[in-house]
């Protein structure tokens, strides 16, 4: 399983039965294919609905039902449309449980940066700076380091997503819990050891008294 | 008096400099025909509210190309590297703004409010230049509301009398930007009598709309 | 014709082609039966749609269709139904074009009371403060005294429903139009004369040069 | 799990001292049998929020009638002289709020707004108490989110997922009160299987609806 499958997997594990759930673009997309069987989790579309459904099959695509990333997709049963207004106050409402996303960085205080790369990336915020602050619970999935470098900083140098709105960060090295208290390691990937997971991590962190194996 | 125009009356209303809001989220609910119409008129200057320039020769992307838009108001533009080259060669004045504050700053600007407090943005730049405010413990923005000159919009069903139906995921600015201009406009890709459209179904009241114009 | 009639009747000739009117109960409802041939007004009703209609037959009526006053009432072709945010994003923001309401105390400022009299009367104000600060002409029909005493007065003394938003005054006795310049009687019932209307008005006012005799 | 439950299930939320919404605008858009429900559970001193106490023994009068409200926010009681001889014994402490403030203050504590700024109520006794904000020459008053325990909706066409659907004028306050409030209760008049409404149609998305109870 690449790294890709292995976080998309983890994150998918910490979702519940009934949540309301958006994916970001990119890798959180891959979430909805490691679902827990059995149980439903209703996928929102900051572009205005609930209940997205799999991509049509080819040659099926509704030219009006594109999701968060311009691409088409299916809506399932019972799902809702509506306009951006109400999209995103069911996102800064706090009616969306948990929000999945990339992170150029993130630091042990919680606070993320994945909007901008100052003089050479501005792609705007679009809908993740309501999503971090809205969301009850912000998951980042994302490569461990960029490049080799560490991604997972003590603080954030590149402008602010949001302050201290980042919940859990999952890796393909392992899992850590942002709280009050510090960051935590919780999971731990079977093929790597608490210190190489310090070699690259810039942020400090706190290795829990029962550190668990991640599933590969 | 009949609200049904022509392509070149309905844009009569849009002159250089003018100030244009545009719905649609990667292309999806832009009013292809009347965006097209903006092209061919050749108008410049204009300053543009809409979430995202979509992908060049798509949708709101074509004005980017046309290099009609002097300033622009959206909350990403990443999908069209057109509009990110323009903004480094200083012939775009861009302001990004988080999606869900920028539809609740149209909403704003129709519905008469003075501004809203949002927790979107604090702690990031978005917050430069804004009145901060703490309530209850929590930071709030102070965001003001928006208006435009012109809005273009796209109804997927629209009766005579301008009420207005959207399909699937193409509803998203439309509604909002539908309350917030002096003169708004409508494609209609579908032309019905008055009455076709149930009253409970409608979703911008013909009320709001003071031409139609038939799209392809 | 009795004063109630000739008061809505002479209010009616205010409204034009197109206008979006909302009438308040009690005697502004009148209005409807008196606009001029051949125009459409769009009437407005607070508590959720546009293009009300008349009374409903005897036994036809709908009991999901009332209007403000409870009433129940038809809609037209091309009605449209909304919640009551959307109504109030209506009347706030300034897409109502006149409102009708009675008085219980206005003043040459421009200055309304008509939801309170303290320690007697205390209904809440409902949709009347909005109506009044939203709405871009505000008309009060309204008889020009209770029980013999003025109601048009130099400051009104119950508590306010708005500051200086009434734009003009409907009386059996005559019209009269406050602007920033003063308070004019812009119209003279044929039954009446200008002393008699000084004597039963508290405020100031201008007799204007080119006073015009009011139709019965 | 079934969101469909008994009326006794669900009306075991409202407790001694629960914070309640209800819609309805005299007692249209008013969820009669969970109104019954409660008059027969005798639960008392709640703090309602709703727009009007309609007349003695419709709707929400009912609640008046039998004493089981403490505090109460509406916009208007005058229809139901029960509520005023109330308020004036001391048994129910009464705030007035003028309706579109009402509608927009519950629409914000669901979005997830920390308020909003309204012309409404300007130089009125509304004011009291309120911050006031002057912008671009214009005077407003800074209004806070409205927020419940519980919401009692009426929905006139209910699938087994939420969705709701409502006819006509009983929209009202049903939609933004489905936002505003930890547990969400709707009356179905009529109950339909998931599908059978159009997703383009839904007016509550049914992420907002914790519970469906069959209305008689």
């Amino acid at each position: 399983m690449d790294i890709r499958e292995r976080i998309a997997k983890r994150v998918a594990k910490d979702l519940e039965d009934g949540d309301i759930v958006n994916l970001g673009i990119g890798m959180p997309t891959l979430v909805a294919n490691y679902i827990t069987e059995g149980i439903e989790v209703i996928l929102q579309s900051e572009n205005g609905f609930v209940r997205m459904g799999p991509a049509p099959e080819e040659g099926k695509e509704d030219p009006d039902i594109v999701n968060a990333g311009g691409v088409p997709v299916t809506v399932l049963e019972g799902a809702a449309y509506f306009d951006s207004a109400t999209s995103f106050g069911i996102i800064r409402g706090g009616h969306v449980d948990a929000t999945v996303l990339g992170a150029l960085q993130v630091d042990q205080e919680g606070n993320l940066a994945n909007w901008m790369i100052p003089g050479k990336l501005v792609p705007g915020m679009g809908g993740a700076m309501d999503l971090v602050v809205g969301a009850k619970k912000v998951i980042l999935a994302m490569e461990h380091t960029a490049k080799g470098k560490p991604k997972i900083l003590r603080s954030c140098t590149l402008p602010l997503t949001a302050k201290k709105e980042v919940d859990l960060i999952v890796t393909e090295m392992g899992v850590f819990e942002i709280t009050p208290g510090g960051m935590y390691l919780r999971e731990i990937a079977s093929d790597t050891t608490v210190e190489k997971i310090k070699e690259v991590t810039e942020a400090e962190f706190i290795v829990d008294d029962n550190l668990i194996t991640m599933e590969d | 008096m009949s609200k049904v125009v022509s392509l070149e009356e309905a844009l009569k209303f849009v002159k250089d400099g003018t100030t244009v809001m545009i719905p649609g989220f990667m292309g999806v609910g832009t009013p292809e025909t009347l965006v097209d119409g903006l092209v061919d008129k050749k108008v410049k200057d204009l300053f543009l509210i809409c979430t995202d320039t979509a992908r060049p020769n798509v949708g709101i992307g074509k004005l980017i190309a046309s290099g009609q838009i002097k300033k622009l108001y959206a909350s990403h533009i990443g999908t069209n590297p057109e509009t990110g080259k323009m903004m480094n060669a200083g012939l775009i004045d861009v302001t990004l703004i988080p999606q869900g504050t920028l539809a609740e700053r149209i909403r704003a600007g129709g519905a008469g409010l003075g501004g809203f407090l949002t927790p979107t943005g604090v702690g990031t730049v978005v917050e430069e230049g804004k009145q901060k405010m703490a309530l209850d413990g929590k930071e709030y923005l102070l965001e003001l509301p928006l208006r435009a000159d012109v809005a273009l919009l796209r109804g997927s069903k629209v009766d005579k009398k301008g009420n207005v139906w959207y399909n699937a995921a193409t509803r998203n600015f439309n509604t909002h930007m539908a309350t917030a201009a002096d003169v708004v406009i409508v494609e209609a890709r579908e032309l019905l009598e008055v009455g076709e459209i149930d009253p409970n179904n409608v979703m911008t009241p013909g009320i709001f709309v003071d031409y139609i114009v038939k799209g392809e």
